[in-house]
């Protein structure tokens, strides 16, 4: 196993320099970059790039964000500007793109080796504070809708197997079915304006982790405020989570409640619970509890993109992709660096899970 | 007919799932109606009667001047001066919804979206677009790609899962972490560069969701694979000399198929949802196509007209889960232990 | 004298697609304190099914109908409560079951599965643990606490299971075939053991069996059953010396004929070099080295001639399972071994695969190979499948229903799945689904412990005459020496991996020479 | 010869300055506006950056309210500007410099005075630091020099460009030299830099929210450009991220103002109780700035565009009155001008002026420039559309364009007639949409494809890879230099120019030359509309519309002058009113924000004690 071990981290090592390659190849290949944002920037022409599903639809062109105009003649002036050659030029080296990529490429590995990951190109901040700035968010999200998922689901799965076909398990089946039909953002927009807006109920907050004057806060009054604030974000990413998890529990439970073992532990006069938990569940959870690293990561790094947008939140999720379509190459960089690095350990750690779980396994060739 | 006891037992499983077995028959059933969508909701009539000669508009292209119009292009039967010209000398029938996806009502009283009436059934969205008609088309449309994507990813999930934990040893090492450098390829900046050339059509984008899709499985048949190959009977069946792939996928596989069949339905939906989600982001099919997620955002954008955004939850809903509830069925149906 | 448990008409259906199955009929009895009540029958009659009703064990999400009534202590097990039948179960009544090698959680181990029936009253339970494994008489008892159940040979978790059982001094302990995988003298200390605590704490014991010989010894009286109805009981010499059903007498006369020793064939068809068979100590996390691996079959080396039959008997845990998967390639080994002349020990998977045919294996546990998902008509005409291609379906299906007919089935139960079968039923699917293939070598890893005199003799039958047709040769491990004799050859005797003694059948049975032989011997007839 | 000129105490691009020189305010301020109270605003996106003048970082740009400018404008008059921190400014006749006069009062807020070497210094620092648009914005400004303590002049390079002193005057930000010692320019910062203005950055939340306090001793309050200015003592910004969200914030009296831009939530949203019960004013205030063009522009560099009778030709597919009517509310105006909404438009038939000018282009320029008012194809009467699509046929064929098995292909050539609309924001797609169903029956297949990826669409922009986009020609009351970008030959190739049409016409670059060096304002609105006509009737886009008011919301506790100005919403002049909020309860005040949380809490609280007991029921009855 040691040996497995001790392969799989030195792994490591060419997996993510081929995930770095495989990406900065396409990166560099798609079409615009830094410079072009930037360019749009200066004309005034920029458009936010979650304007799709944060805009409520006007009609004008560069109009509709009347507040960021602060003068809007002076907008006007500058757009009508061609762009110099020179400021192009003086924008690429800025950027870096004045050096040929292959140049590029090597530096920033020579950068990651050391973990120095550099600033983000537009927001004057090193990526890794970026990140950690980002992080309360998005494990607070995370770690909730998981814990949640996760405490809901499997005892519910397990109760579904055991009463398999009643009506309980009809019931719960459709109501979880239904939560995860409804598409997390149009719930979490229902939940705002009955919740949270003028026309119905004024109950919850509208946007944020916390209340303005979270400082003055006595201890409790803080926790009570952040679980304010997350309540309808929570309960909208929740809603969505239960079926697979249940499902999933409920079948491998099935599958493995009728097997002979488990009339051994009935026989001994082991209680019905114990039976479930301490029997059924390792056996029928290879999958669930092999997913759990991968749950983990689900709760540091749960990137809800609309979610994050709705409640004015700001998380991992809405960093990434503002930096991908932002071109924000330290960021996107950066965060893939780290996430798979992470990832990968986590992928390392659920495979040794499955060996914990179930000492049958190996990873040795078979079938020659 | 070589109906065998055991799919005879298998059918009564499915069917003694009663609400699995009305799933299918209304998912059935919606999906007949979306795959006739022309011949429900469309613009063109279902059949013309002119100067005596009969016609089948959605079928073959009829210009305008064919009738007496003066458009060398194809008549625009909601046009009242077609209408008028084809009453003269014949006669036409129009199909139940008289809109197809993209047919515009141009005489609507009241700004688009236009509340339910008669006229439209579900009201129109924001360009005075019929919300039935999109919906049975956008239906037509995620259920295809759904399907399709599922099918194909699962085929891939499974064999690339079952062969890795299968055989275990290099093929499994190396396959790992090709896979783990696979699943790190940026999705977004395919999309951008694919769409940089050529516009992402329907086709396009199955295949990039399924570059990726069928990761989702893989890792979960591994595992089973890596737990199930274990097992007394896969070895007896080795013993008694069965090849390894029909052992992989007659003895292990079935017996490795919890987590596939549970997690099928899911997948299923969820390739609906990431087409959904991808066209409410903007990276989605083509502007003006039909479909759930532009219906989605539209409700979204427009709260005060609450008839898009429930119709087209209503629809997602429904369609999901059908599928989750047909989903269920099938696994009672290949349960073993299931006896009715 | 009081009975501790009283059955009434007890009717138990299982109903399933559009099929009836009444496994039992309208069966009445009753155990006293301290009793012995055995029940025997034919396989498939009904007699696991009393039990795990008894117990209210059944499976219960098959159709499944349950009349009549049990009573103990007053209350009625059929229709009591799930929380007061879990004070009674494992504690008041436990039971050993039928198919040991499924019975135990695969990923629990030892400890745990023992400790659990012991509750949390003692806190030196790991102790008594390694005292109840001393008592069912494995070796290294420490050892084994932390190993998992498929580290164990058949024998061996069979016995944990009787650990399991009797860790808690039930009032009641129904056995179900406790002893089936375990060598003469083993079984004998564990019956031994079974006696002692029914003297010291009263226990009764509802043994269940197809061993006629523990039944004389052990049991005060005895239930005979016959397709799900119990046909006959009474005191247990009375049955055996005035049998009154026709079953009866069919079951106590009924004798396995004996092969007749022909000339020798020079034409060896399997010869073993040197095996060796080691199993990696998973338990440790690094693996260092071979030294720390166990060593289940110490450097054999043995022949066997074409249309000769090998038995091999030995302790319980010696490596007779080792070995016959070893000769097939189902685990790692070291050393040669000839298949005709031809070294097929180092033969890959591929090359190796054209050989199946030829050998084939019927597996210890046959619950365990048999593929749940699959009918017992695809496993039974899977080999064909891949072995006989240019077969027609016709012909396949023909050939699946005549072997299936051979071993005492019925071709109805073909489409059904194998958890719908008794134990005897099964091992006979297994028996069928390597036979159905006319392999030329045959290894059988105790084919025949869970089948009645009846049919075991049937099966004993099929074999001889196959042999006699085909020139088949056999492998055939089993604890049941009187099989042994009936089938063997040769017998090879084992003890810790190693061959103790190698001989003619007739010089083992007559002339022992070994210690460990003559004591084998010694127990087998009470 | 600087000595012979005096300082001015304003400036106007053309002509003559309304105010006079002691004017004591201007005509659209209220001298008793009440001054104090607290006003929340809000806006969409975030920030984490309060130097607005820096490329990096998003910047609050409600930063810009910390910092003067030498002049300010007036939103009554075209383009003039009078003095702020400058009490005085003086150019040349042929504007080649400009040079400001430091007012004695102007302080920055930590109450060190404002000299030249402070205008120097921001200038410089802007210029070598700050966000490189202003490098092309002010490239003609050739050095500044102190003159003296408190004089500063800008000498200017190049073409002679009379905007450049007025663009100086009100649009530079004065730093103070000593604040930014030892610190970097290019940083982002959150602390609040030393400014001049009238308010204070008092509390930050980066990405969350904003408070500005009035500075007491803001040295400015008494000027005449200040008067019934900045009356709130509190501005308060919330972010947010999503519109949506943000439209239910102000429905909850999250916050009190709000413009809108959509026309559908103007039509449909501001319905709730509130509004009816008069608690939250709705109001459409007018304007008289030029509304921009706003249009389908056609890029002429590909050939199908080239012909103007072709470009005619698809104008009339755009159905503007159907989309007015159906998606818009009825909210919009058909623009007719590339300066439409101000006296600038060409909406009448050439006068004497325009027509000397014209004829010198006689048969260079469409004919119907001298006889007709520009007006695009409507769909009032009936079957409008129709017809419209009927004239437009007649216009292809004409032009060699004929319909073959429902495609239209070029006569000669064979040439399949299709495009791709180019789209920056989903939000057109609606617009675009029914056009391609009519250029459909044209016979013209067009594909609409929406780039919302930013640098994507700059780059096609850049190289001109597209056939039709959508754009927005903003336009000043004061046209100038930037019509030589929007218009001239030189820009057309020249490589991300705001050409995008690619429009190559000497005569246009004529008028054009002429208009910048216009001398009077008659002069310059004269070439302003023949530049005007000459475009409009090269039909390079197809015009869409413009809106003439503001359309704002806002909580009845504020109250604006009655007279709003010409040129501008100006807010700056409106203030809270107390009278008004005592009328209201809003959730505003500090204390009953207080209790609303408490009450909250409670819900919160009962929530969760009401899920604690239908979970022990639950259990009771499992
Ligand atoms: N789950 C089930 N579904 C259907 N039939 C079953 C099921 N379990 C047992 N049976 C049938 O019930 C009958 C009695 O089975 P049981 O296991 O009691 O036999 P047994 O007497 O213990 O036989 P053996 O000696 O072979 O173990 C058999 O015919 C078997 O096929
Ligand atoms: N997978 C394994 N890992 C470790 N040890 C094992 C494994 N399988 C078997 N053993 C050990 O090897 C020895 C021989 O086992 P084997 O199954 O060959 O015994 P056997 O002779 O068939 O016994 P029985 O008659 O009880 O079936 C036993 O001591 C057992 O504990
Ligand atoms: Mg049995
Ligand atoms: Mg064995």
């Amino acid at each position: 196993m040691l040996n497995y071990i001790i392969k799989r981290l030195f792994l490591i090592i060419p997996t993510l320099l081929g995930i770095l390659t495989v990406n900065f190849i396409i990166i560099q290949a798609a079409p615009g970059g830094p410079v072009e944002k930037a360019i749009a920037q200066i004309k005034g022409t920029e458009v936010s790039v979650t304007e799709r599903f944060t805009s409520s639809g006007g009609e004008q062109l560069s109009k509709n964000q009347s507040q960021k105009n602060f003068n809007t003649q002076e907008s006007k002036y500058r757009g009508s500007q061609g762009i110099d050659p020179d400021l192009i030029k003086e924008l690429e080296k800025q950027y870096g793109f004045d050096k040929p990529p292959v140049q590029r490429f090597f530096e920033m590995l020579k950068n990651y080796l050391v973990f120095d990951f550099g600033e983000s190109f537009y927001k004057d901040k090193t990526v890794i504070s970026l990140i950690l700035e980002k992080l309360p968010v998005s494990i607070s999200l995370g770690l909730w809708t998981t814990l949640f998922v996760y405490l809901i689901s499997i005892p519910l799965g397990i109760k579904k197997a055991v009463r398999d076909g009643s009506k309980f398990d009809m019931y719960s089946s459709s109501l979880i079915i239904i939560g995860y039909a409804i598409p997390g953002f149009l719930f979490a927009i229902f939940l705002i304006v009955i919740f949270a807006g003028g026309s119905y109920l004024d109950i919850f907050p509208l946007r944020g982790l916390v209340s303005e004057n979270w400082e003055e806060l006595s201890f409790f009054e803080k926790i009570i405020d952040y679980f304010w604030h997350l309540a309808l974000p929570v309960l909208a990413m929740v809603i969505g989570g239960f079926a697979s998890l249940t499902m999933l529990t409920k079948n491998s439970f099935l599958d493995e409640i009728n097997k002979q073992y488990v009339l051994t532990a009935r026989a001994k006069g082991v209680s019905e619970q114990k039976v479930l938990y301490g029997h059924v569940f390792r056996n029928a959870m290879l999958i669930v509890i092999s997913g759990f690293p991968a749950a983990f990561i689900n709760i540091l790094f749960t990137s809800s993109l609309l979610i994050e947008v709705i409640f004015s939140l700001d998380g991992l999720g809405l960093l990434g992709f503002e930096a991908a379509l932002g071109r924000d190459y330290p960021v996107v960089f950066g965060s893939l660096y780290i996430f798979t690095l992470i990832g990968l350990l986590l992928r390392l750690i659920s495979d040794l899970t499955y060996v914990l779980i179930d000492p049958r396994i190996d990873f040795e060739s078979r079938g020659n | 007919m070589n109906v065998s006891p055991l799919t005879i037992r298998r059918l009564r499983n499915f069917r003694a799932n009663k609400r699995g077995f009305y799933s299918t028959m209304i998912f059935l059933l919606l999906f007949l109606v979306s795959i006739f969508a022309e011949f429900i909701a469309n613009d063109k009539p279902i059949l013309v009667v002119f100067n005596g000669h009969i016609h089948f508009p959605v079928f073959e292209k009829i210009s305008e001047t064919y009738y007496g119009g003066e458009f060398e292009t194809e008549a625009d039967y909601k046009d009242p001066f077609v209408k008028d010209l084809i009453n003269e000398q014949g006669f036409s029938v129009m199909p139940l919804i008289e809109y197809s996806y993209d047919t515009i009502n141009y005489d609507l009283k009241v700004p688009s979206p236009s509340p339910p009436s008669f006229e439209n059934l579900l009201g129109t969205d924001d360009q005075g677009r019929d919300v039935l008609a999109r919906l049975i088309y956008g239906f037509r449309i995620s259920v295809f790609f759904g399907l399709i994507l599922t099918i194909l990813s699962s085929i891939i999930g499974i064999f690339a899962g079952g062969v890795q934990g299968f055989y275990g040893g290099k093929i499994d090492l190396f396959g790992q972490r090709f896979i783990e450098i696979w699943s790190g390829l940026p999705v977004l900046y395919l999309l951008i560069i694919i769409s940089s050339f050529i516009e992402p059509s329907f086709w396009i984008l199955l295949f990039i969701m399924l570059l990726f899709s069928w990761m989702s499985l893989e890792g979960v048949v591994r595992a089973e694979f890596l737990r199930a190959r274990n097992f007394e009977y896969v070895k007896a069946a080795k013993a008694l000399g069965v090849r390894n792939f029909k052992l992989m996928f007659k003895h292990v596989l079935p017996n490795a198929m919890v987590a596939t069949l549970t997690l099928m339905p899911f997948i299923l939906s969820g390739s609906i949802a990431t087409l959904t989600s991808l066209d409410f982001l903007g990276f989605g099919l083509p502007p003006g196509s039909p479909s759930l997620g532009e219906m989605v955002a539209q409700g979204k954008a427009n709260l005060q007209a609450p008839w898009l955004g429930l119709s087209a939850f209503i629809t997602l809903s429904l369609q999901l889960s059908l599928l989750v509830f047909i989903g269920e069925a099938v696994r009672d149906a290949f349960d073993p232990r299931k006896v009715i | 004298m009081k009975s501790l448990l009283e059955i009434r008409n007890l009717g138990i259906t299982f109903e399933f697609n559009g099929q009836t199955v009444q496994a039992v009929r309208d069966s009445s009895f009753k155990i006293n304190k301290g009793e012995c009540l055995a029940i025997v029958g034919e396989s498939g009659s009904g007699k696991s099914v009393t039990a795990l009703a008894i117990m209210r064990l059944i499976r219960s999400n098959s159709q499944l109908r349950i009349t009549g009534s049990a009573t103990y202590e007053k209350k009625n097990l059929l229709n009591s409560d799930e929380s007061s039948l879990q004070n009674i179960r494992g504690k008041k009544i436990s039971m050993i079951f039928q198919e040991p090698m499924t019975s135990l959680n695969p990923l629990h181990n030892i400890e745990k599965q023992i400790t659990e029936c012991l509750g949390f009253q003692q806190n030196s339970n790991k102790s008594k643990c390694v005292e109840l494994l001393k008592e069912v008489g494995i070796e290294n008892p420490e050892q084994r606490l932390s190993h998992f159940p498929h580290q164990l040979s058949g024998g061996q978790r069979q016995r944990v299971m009787i650990a399991m059982a009797i860790a808690n001094n039930p009032d009641l302990l129904i056995a179900d075939e406790p002893t089936t995988a375990l060598d003469v003298t083993i079984q004998k200390q564990i019956l031994d053991l079974l006696d002692r605590l029914r003297k010291k704490y009263k226990m009764s014991l509802l043994l269940i069996t197809h061993d006629l010989g523990i039944v004389k010894k052990i049991s005060d009286r005895v239930c005979v059953m016959e397709k799900g109805k119990i046909v006959e009981q009474n005191v247990t010499s009375e049955i055996f010396s005035k049998p009154k059903h026709t079953y009866t007498k069919k079951l106590i006369n009924a004798k396995p004929r004996e092969k007749k020793i022909k000339k020798k064939n020079n034409e060896i068809i399997l010869s073993v070099k040197n095996l060796s068979v080691y199993y990696k100590n998973t338990n440790s996390f690094f693996f260092k080295n071979k030294n720390d691996a166990f060593q289940a079959v110490k450097n054999l080396s043995f022949e066997i001639a074409k249309g000769e039959t090998l038995g091999i008997v030995g302790e319980s845990g010696s490596g007779k399972s080792s070995i016959a998967q070893a000769l097939i390639k189902l685990i790692d080994s070291e050393g040669n071994f000839f298949f005709k002349n031809k070294n097929i020990s180092n033969l890959s998977e591929k090359n190796f695969r054209s050989y199946r045919k030829n050998i084939q294996i019927i597996f210890q546990d046959p619950f365990a190979s048999l593929s749940p998902r699959l009918t017992v008509q695809d496993i039974v005409s899977e080999g064909l499948e891949v072995h006989n291609k240019e077969k027609s379906k016709k012909e396949m299906e023909g050939l699946t229903q005549k072997i299936i007919n051979d071993v005492g089935l019925d071709s109805s139960m073909l489409s059904r799945y194998p958890h719908e079968f008794s134990g005897g039923q099964r091992q006979r699917i297994a028996i069928a689904r390597a036979l159905i293939l006319n392999p030329e070598l045959i290894i059988l890893d105790e084919p025949t412990s869970a089948l009645d005199m009846t049919v075991q003799s049937q099966i004993v039958d099929l074999l001889l005459n196959l042999q006699e047709k085909k020139q088949l040769t056999y492998i055939f491990i089993s604890h049941d020496l009187k099989i042994v004799k009936a089938l063997s050859d040769k017998i090879m005797v084992m003890k810790s991996g190693k061959i103790i003694e190698f001989e003619e059948k007739n010089k083992i049975f007559l002339n022992p020479k070994n210690e460990y032989t003559k004591q084998l011997l010694g127990s087998a007839y009470f | 010869h600087s000595k012979t000129l005096d300082y001015k105490h304003g400036i106007a691009m053309h002509g003559d300055l309304k105010y006079p020189k002691d004017f004591k305010k201007f005509d659209y301020a209220n001298e008793n506006a009440f001054k104090g109270g607290k006003i929340n605003r809000f806006s969409i996106g975030t920030f984490d950056n309060l130097n607005p003048y820096i490329l990096k970082g998003v910047p609050a740009y409600q930063a810009g309210y910390l910092f003067e400018t030498l002049m300010k404008s007036s939103f009554d008059e075209p383009f003039s500007q009078y003095g702020l921190i400058a009490e005085g400014v003086k150019v040349p006749p042929d504007r080649s410099w400009v040079a400001f006069k430091i007012r004695k009062e102007a302080r920055f807020s930590d109450g060190s005075k404002v000299s030249a070497k402070d205008v120097k210094f921001s200038f410089e620092t802007i210029m070598s630091k700050g966000h490189p648009t202003y490098k092309t914005y002010w490239g003609q400004v050739d050095k500044v020099e102190e003159i003296s303590e408190n004089e500063v002049k800008f000498y200017f390079k190049g073409e002679p460009n009379p905007e450049l002193p007025l663009i100086i005057g009100y649009q530079l930000p004065i730093f103070s030299k000593k604040d930014w010692e030892g610190k970097d320019f290019s940083k982002t910062t959150l602390v609040p830099p030393l400014g001049s203005g009238p308010y204070l950055i008092s509390d930050v939340k980066a990405g969350r929210s904003l408070t500005l306090k009035k500075n007491e001793d803001y040295w400015g309050n008494n000027l005449n450009v200040n008067i019934g200015r900045y009356n709130f003592d509190t501005i308060h910004y919330d972010y947010y991220r999503d519109e949506t969200v943000a439209l239910e914030a102000f429905k909850s009296g999250a916050y009190d103002f709000k413009q809108e831009n959509s026309s559908k939530n103007w039509a449909t949203a501001y319905t709730f109780g509130a509004v009816k019960e008069g608690k939250v004013k709705v109001e459409e205030i007018k304007y008289y700035r030029p509304s921009g063009m706003q249009g389908f522009a056609f890029n002429t560099r590909k050939t199908i565009f080239q012909n103007r009778n072709v470009r005619k030709a698809l104008t009339y597919a755009f159905d503007f009155e159907w989309s007015n009517r159906n998606l818009f509310y009825n909210a919009y105006t058909r623009t007719k001008s590339f300066f439409d909404n101000s006296e600038l438009a060409s909406q009448n038939l050439p006068n004497k002026q325009e027509l000397a000018i014209l004829e010198n282009y006689r048969g260079k320029i469409p004919d119907e420039v001298f006889t007709t008012i520009f007006s695009p194809p409507n769909t009032d009467e009936e079957n409008g559309l129709r017809k419209n699509l009927r004239t437009a046929r007649r216009l292809l064929k004409k032009e060699g364009w004929i319909i073959k098995d429902n495609v239209l292909i070029n006569k000669k050539t064979g040439e399949i007639f299709e495009f791709e609309i180019l789209l920056r924001s989903p939000l057109f797609e609606r617009i675009v949409l029914p056009m391609k169903r009519n250029l459909k029956k044209l016979g013209i297949n067009v594909s609409i494809r929406t780039v919302q990826d930013d640098s994507q669409y700059i780059r096609r922009l850049e190289d001109f890879d597209y056939d039709m986009i959508v754009v927005n020609y903003g336009s000043i009351i004061s046209p100038g230099n930037e019509q030589k970008n929007y218009w001239g030959s030189a820009s057309a190739d020249q490589k991300a120019s705001p050409n995008y049409i690619g429009v190559k016409n000497p005569v246009i670059d004529e008028i054009i030359d002429k208009l910048i060096s216009a001398k009077s304002r008659e002069e310059l609105v004269t070439y302003t509309k023949v530049l005007d006509r000459v475009l409009l009737f090269n039909y390079y886009l197809i015009p869409q519309f413009h809106i003439g008011h503001y359309r704002v919301a806002y909580w009845n506790k504020i109250s604006k002058p009655e007279v709003s100005p010409k040129y501008d919403l100006g807010f700056d002049f409106w203030w809270f009113d107390p009278e008004k909020a005592k009328n209201i309860d809003v959730i505003s005040s500090p204390i009953s924000d207080e209790e609303n949380k408490k009450d909250n809490t409670i819900y919160f609280l009962l929530l969760i004690f009401l899920l604690f007991i239908l979970w022990k029921i639950k259990r009771k009855t499992s």
